[in-house]
């Protein structure tokens, strides 16, 4: 067993213990908005368990017995609905969008997307084969400009790591990031024209053991108070674009 | 009797402590890099403690498991006679050479709720692994246990067996023998092997959090905790964590030392 | 209980270099001594007793158990053998102290830790080893690890005592001390014991049967008195000390196979293959040959020369080649340098002829 | 000689097998998983190709070091004797305590371009780890090495070191001692030590990728690659580089345990 | 080379059970017997000549050169001395074969490996070892494995030679020929040899020196013939087989520390503590009293009695306590058993009487 108690009905009152599988990159906004939902719904218990948004599909696609899941990109969401194992389609309740990481303070005196083609400017960015690289390289073709990254990290809080201890001089990556990366690292916003945004979906899972539970975690997150907290976290609310 | 010469030479030495000053020099910039300030709150947070305490729970299991089932299957390897030995040996220690994500993916498939063995074990008895404490053990084990299996098969192969022979002549059963006379003489390897077992359990993460996920509380142990710190970008925190885990593992290590041997 | 008390083995294995084909047979109570030369078979002998070697056929049998029989897959395992065996090489518990080492046997049979202690501090005592029970084997001197080897065999009490070379490192005071203990506690103890040595006052003074194995079989076995008075082999002639010769009986003389003729006083058999023994000091030996032609003279050529305490022997390569035993006066006087010649003489009544 | 006795009762045995089938199951289930049909061109794939390469090059080179400066640590802590030798033994098993991404985020401290070390040495010598591959072999020796050391201190502590007395008393320089008699005698465990050390590095992950970063061809090993298909959800290919790591590491441990023991 | 050629040695160290002052001295083509009780330091001796156990004090010269003097604080490493050890439990390299553990030494001073293993091969030979050279240590019996080990300290043919008793594990015949070997080798080899032993024969036949080492300081050195002759301890005289008294010289008697009275010839000292000394053989014994109070007569109980090949040895507890040989003959005669009384007489001409 691994759930706890729940409740057998898919509606009614949420109780027992809601789990959630969530991107690593959503752990300060779902933490609070975890405690905001017990609050509300007493008798409940929300669970975290934060991963890669590719790990965690796959945990789900192996059966691990979870409620809900959170991802961070559109891609590992589709795997997990196309498996028919999400209930209903996924929504969208988040967006984000990228941003130019530097060293606290910009010594390089980064303005733009462009200056990342310097060869003496070490960049570091996402790989291509995990969203925010998906994106940045989208961002750089926007630009139309070649960037010759020293490393393609396989998460953004490698870009966020490299730069924040000066190993690399700037790097690509999601606003949130900059913003929880607080006074270490600071950020050059990209240009509307040159962004691209990221869809965040959540999806409560077939196999939920609390329906319930799951159901009204999602509409949760869905509401104006979730919404709101997301926001503080530098989200774009899902309703804005 | 061996104080007869030097023990070590110059340049042993020198090449020596260049190594220890390689292994010190990162924990230092740990140290450094510590929020001292914050440490306090770190320690005694409730996600702190759960995953200290787990990560304790977890591994001291591993390490309890390696020694009821690596030992036999170090015994097999190092004294048995049977034709596929050295494949059998490679086997039981690609565990090390997976990258724990995929070890992680290898156990879904294998004890999973889908899994070849899983599906059956949850059809029969209603056990799951994963997002369980147990399932959380299961992946240390199999990363960590192949390190107890191959340092001891090693020190039973150089272990003198005449010495069993002379116990069981005087009247020894296997077991007495191996009590009173195997297990002091493989005791060097027995502790390394148990400390390296021990060492990897607590530092494991790939394959924990993909078979086991990431639940605080339940399987969440401290190097995934340290993990969601770190990508959720809060860094300090993610150090101050590993800082105490590797002081609670030095102090194990060195009480455990002092009291097990000269 | 099946069969008589005491132990009936028959033992045969093939190691690398080594066939053996033996058996045994010791009376409880009783002594065998097992000689022999360096690589015979006789500590292969003795860990095939104690099941630590798998025979390949014949069996063993200790107070009518079987312990060993693979034509009957029947195979004791070696803790279930109410055996002890103390090793050439001693094999001590280097993690264990002395006391703990002779203790071992006891505390495996089951007896309290207390009771186990005593008795191997009194087992060490006899052995003169009291103020060392604390010693790790690691830090006592050869004789020292010797003797807690014996007592930690010995301490058992076992049906079967085997001990291969129990005095090889002692002292001579110790020796002779150590040789008493062991002749009482060996007549007293009711078991079978089977002693392997290489010194023949060991097995004169402990043994009740004298067993000679060479080259993996038994070459000659027998009280000590039988086994002295006739040894059947080069090795053994060299044990007692005594020169022995191989030939054909002719008449009163016998004619050697390496080439001359002794003559005898009769008495042995009267044709046929024999053996004769002369002692080296029934040799005389003179620089000058006998002033007119004698029987059982003969000249030689000395090849070597050893001091033997109170004696003096020296071998003459001759027809035959023999050794004789001179006072150490006589030395000087005959100028014994090796190489040089040397004339032999031995009286009919020295020779002792027998059936081989 | 130790064909006296059958060398494994039917307990051990059983115990034996069901750890091993522990391990066992999970390969199976890789290779049930396993695209057959595209494994082909997984394994042609120049992204696989390189990453074995940089692997292989890697972990050896990481063995290579453990054996040039992890003996002599080794050697000073089973033999030496100074004051804090349990307390720098533990320090030196702290690598494999550890969480491997901590472990990178500790060298970034000490050897990256601000680090301790690093900051010095890139303007002396204008040396930079990070993004190398000496950074890689510097990551995979961080994690990997402690193995080695702790694997070879029980070797050398449970040797019989009376065997090198009567060599120096041959005349053997310290030296041919070492070259002709000790190494012999703990062959064991430095063969233990080398395997373990190797797999572990082979499979090295998070300690690599935090420190020296990910880019095809020069810094990203099989792990990475692994991961980063993985990632992508491109699973089928994560277990196909996986397999050939496998197969690869199988291949080389069967062939020098042949070639290197009886 | 600034000293005598030879060994010169004298050694002061200290281990848990032993504190060892000993001085040395053997020139070169010379062999030094060491001779002494279990846990004497013997060993000890050796491993610090080899350099294998620092010394406290005192130093060692070898050939004029100084390889050992705290004082100065010099120490040439063991490998860097001309020296061999044989040591006592052979530590034989479980790893090589027999012949390459022979040629260790050679290959290690860096003789090239054909040659080196040639003279292995024939250092096998001269030992009979000459089959065995592809067989491992663990896979020989005792007296092979020290043959080895005999072989592997004599084929580097080292200025000093240690040997650890290298015969103890030897059958008869083998044991007479190697040390017939080692007596050549020894004479003609030029360097200095320190030979460790239980056996007076080992001494007599080998050595030029007999050095007896007694809880780690040397009781008494000299030629055999002289240590043989006034033995200072009872360790030697238990070596030589006699019976040794302590006593005081009181006109032509000399009265014993331990009571009882003996009467001698005289022509010791004639005042003082003397020693005195009856061979067994002058014993002699019976069951009744002398018929009138006579010298030299008493009685005591028999409290062990030994057969030592052709004679019984039988201990008598009296004032004072004696060794008496008798025939094998006279054993029935005398009912010999453990308790019973006996008198014992000495002719004053079978006692030796010498200052201590
Ligand atoms: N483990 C083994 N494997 C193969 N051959 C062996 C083994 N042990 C002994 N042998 C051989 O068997 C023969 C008999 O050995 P064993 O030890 O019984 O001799 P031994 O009579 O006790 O001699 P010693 O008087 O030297 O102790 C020897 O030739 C020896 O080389
Ligand atoms: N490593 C050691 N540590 C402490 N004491 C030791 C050590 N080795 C030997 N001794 C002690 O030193 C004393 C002398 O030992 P040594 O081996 O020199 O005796 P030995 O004269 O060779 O005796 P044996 O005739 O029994 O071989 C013994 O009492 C022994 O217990
Ligand atoms: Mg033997
Ligand atoms: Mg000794």
């Amino acid at each position: 067993g691994s759930s706890g108690p729940s409740s057998s009905a898919s509606s009614g009152k949420p109780s027992g213990t809601v789990i959630v599988l969530a991107a690593a990159s959503l752990k300060g906004a779902f933490d609070k908005i975890g405690k905001d939902f017990e609050l509300a719904h007493p008798g409940t218990t929300v669970k975290f368990s934060y991963g890669g948004s590719s790990s965690l599909a796959t945990s789900i696609k192996q059966g691990v017995s979870a409620d809900v899941f959170a991802s961070a990109n559109t891609a590992n969401m589709d795997t997990v609905s196309g498996d028919k194992m999400t209930e209903g389609t996924p929504k969208i309740f988040v967006r984000n969008k990228l941003e130019i990481v530097t060293e606290a303070g910009n010594p390089h005196h980064i303005k733009s997307v462009s200056d990342l083609a310097e060869p003496s400017i070490k960049v570091a960015v996402c790989a291509p084969a995990v969203p925010c690289g998906a994106y940045s390289s989208q961002v750089f073709k926007k630009a139309g400009v070649t960037v010759k990254p020293v490393s393609e990290e396989t998460s953004v809080t490698g870009v966020v790591t490299k730069v924040s201890l000066g190993e690399a001089d700037a790097g690509v990556v999601y606003v949130t990031d900059v913003k929880a990366g607080g006074s270490k690292v600071g950020g050059v916003p990209i240009p509307a024209k040159d962004n691209v945004v990221a869809d965040y979906p959540i999806a409560r899972l077939t196999d939920a053991p609390n329906k319930a539970g799951a159901s009204s975690f999602v509409s949760y997150v869905l509401s104006a108070k979730g919404q709101q907290v997301l926001a503080s976290y530098g989200f774009m609310p899902a309703a804005s674009h | 009797m061996r104080s007869s010469r030097q023990p070590v030479n110059l340049v042993v030495l020198c090449l020596a402590a260049i190594t220890a000053l390689f292994f010190i020099f990162p924990l230092t910039g740990l140290i450094f890099r510590t929020p001292w300030s914050s440490m306090g709150s770190v320690i005694t947070s409730k996600t702190s403690t759960d995953a200290l305490r787990l990560s304790l729970i977890a591994s001291l299991s591993t390490t309890a498991l390696a020694l009821c089932f690596g030992f036999p299957l170090a015994w097999l390897l190092a004294r048995g006679r049977f034709p596929g030995k050295t494949l059998l040996r490679g086997l039981c220690t690609l565990p090390m050479v997976l990258p724990p994500v995929v070890g992680g993916i290898a156990l879904l498939l294998a004890y999973g709720r889908r899994g070849l063995i899983g599906e059956p074990l949850n059809h029969a008895f209603g056990i799951s692994l994963p997002f369980s404490l147990p399932g959380v053990i299961v992946a240390e084990a199999f990363v960590a246990m192949p390190f107890f299996v191959i340092t001891l098969e090693s020190g039973l192969r150089s272990m003198n067996t005449k010495l069993e022979d002379a116990a069981r002549s005087l009247g020894a059963s296997r077991w007495t023998v191996f009590r009173r006379v195997t297990l002091p003489l493989i005791w060097p390897s027995l502790a390394a092997g148990g400390v390296l077992t021990w060492s990897r359990a607590l530092g494991e993460f790939g394959a924990t959090i993909t078979f086991a996920g990431n639940l605080p509380g339940v399987t969440q142990t401290a190097p995934l905790a340290i993990y969601v710190s770190q990508s959720s970008n809060m860094l300090p925190e993610a150090i101050g964590l590993s800082l105490v885990l590797v002081l609670v593992s030095l102090t194990v290590m060195i009480v455990t030392r002092d009291r097990s041997s000269t | 209980m099946t069969g008589p008390a005491g132990l009936a083995a028959d033992l045969q294995l093939r190691l690398d270099r080594l066939s053996l084909d033996a058996a045994l047979t010791v009376r409880p109570g009783q002594v065998a001594a097992l000689l022999g030369p360096n690589g015979a078979g006789k500590s292969t002998v003795l860990r095939a007793l104690a099941g630590l070697l798998p025979l390949a056929g014949g069996r063993i049998v200790l107070d009518g158990t079987v312990l060993d029989d693979p034509a009957a897959r029947t195979r004791i395992p070696p803790d279930k053998r109410p055996v002890a065996l103390m090793f050439q090489d001693y094999l001590l518990f280097p993690h264990l102290t002395a006391l703990e080492n002779v203790a071992f046997g006891l505390r495996s049979r089951g007896m309290p830790k207390a009771l186990a202690r005593a008795r191997a501090a009194t087992a060490m005592d006899r052995v003169g080893l009291a103020g060392l029970t604390e010693a790790r084997p690691g830090a006592l001197s050869g004789g020292q690890q010797q003797r807690v080897a014996m007592a930690r065999a010995l301490v058992t009490e076992p049906r079967l005592l085997l001990l291969d070379e129990p005095l090889a490192a002692l002292d001579v005071s110790t020796k002779t001390e150590i040789r008493r203990h062991l002749r009482q506690l060996l007549r007293s103890s009711n078991s079978a014991n089977v002693l392997v040595t290489h010194d023949l006052l060991d097995a004169v003074a402990l043994a009740d049967q004298m067993v000679v194995i060479e080259d993996g079989g038994i070459m000659q076995s027998g009280t000590p008195a039988e086994v002295t008075a006739r040894p059947r082999s080069r090795y053994v002639a060299d044990l007692v000390g005594v020169n022995l010769l191989r030939g054909t009986v002719a008449g009163r003389a016998i004619r050697l196979d390496d080439g001359g003729e002794l003559l005898t006083q009769g008495g042995g058999p009267s044709a046929g293959a024999a053996l004769a023994v002369v002692p080296p000091a029934a040799v005389a030996v003179g620089r000058k040959a006998p002033e007119r032609p004698r029987p059982n003279a003969w000249a030689g050529q000395i090849s070597a020369v050893d001091l033997m305490g109170d004696r003096v022997r020296v071998r003459l390569d001759g027809t035959p080649a023999v050794i004789a035993d001179v006072s150490p006066a006589a030395v000087d006087e005959l100028r014994l340098d090796e190489g040089g010649e040397l004339w032999a003489q031995v009286a009919p009544g020295d020779v002792t002829v027998y059936a081989p």
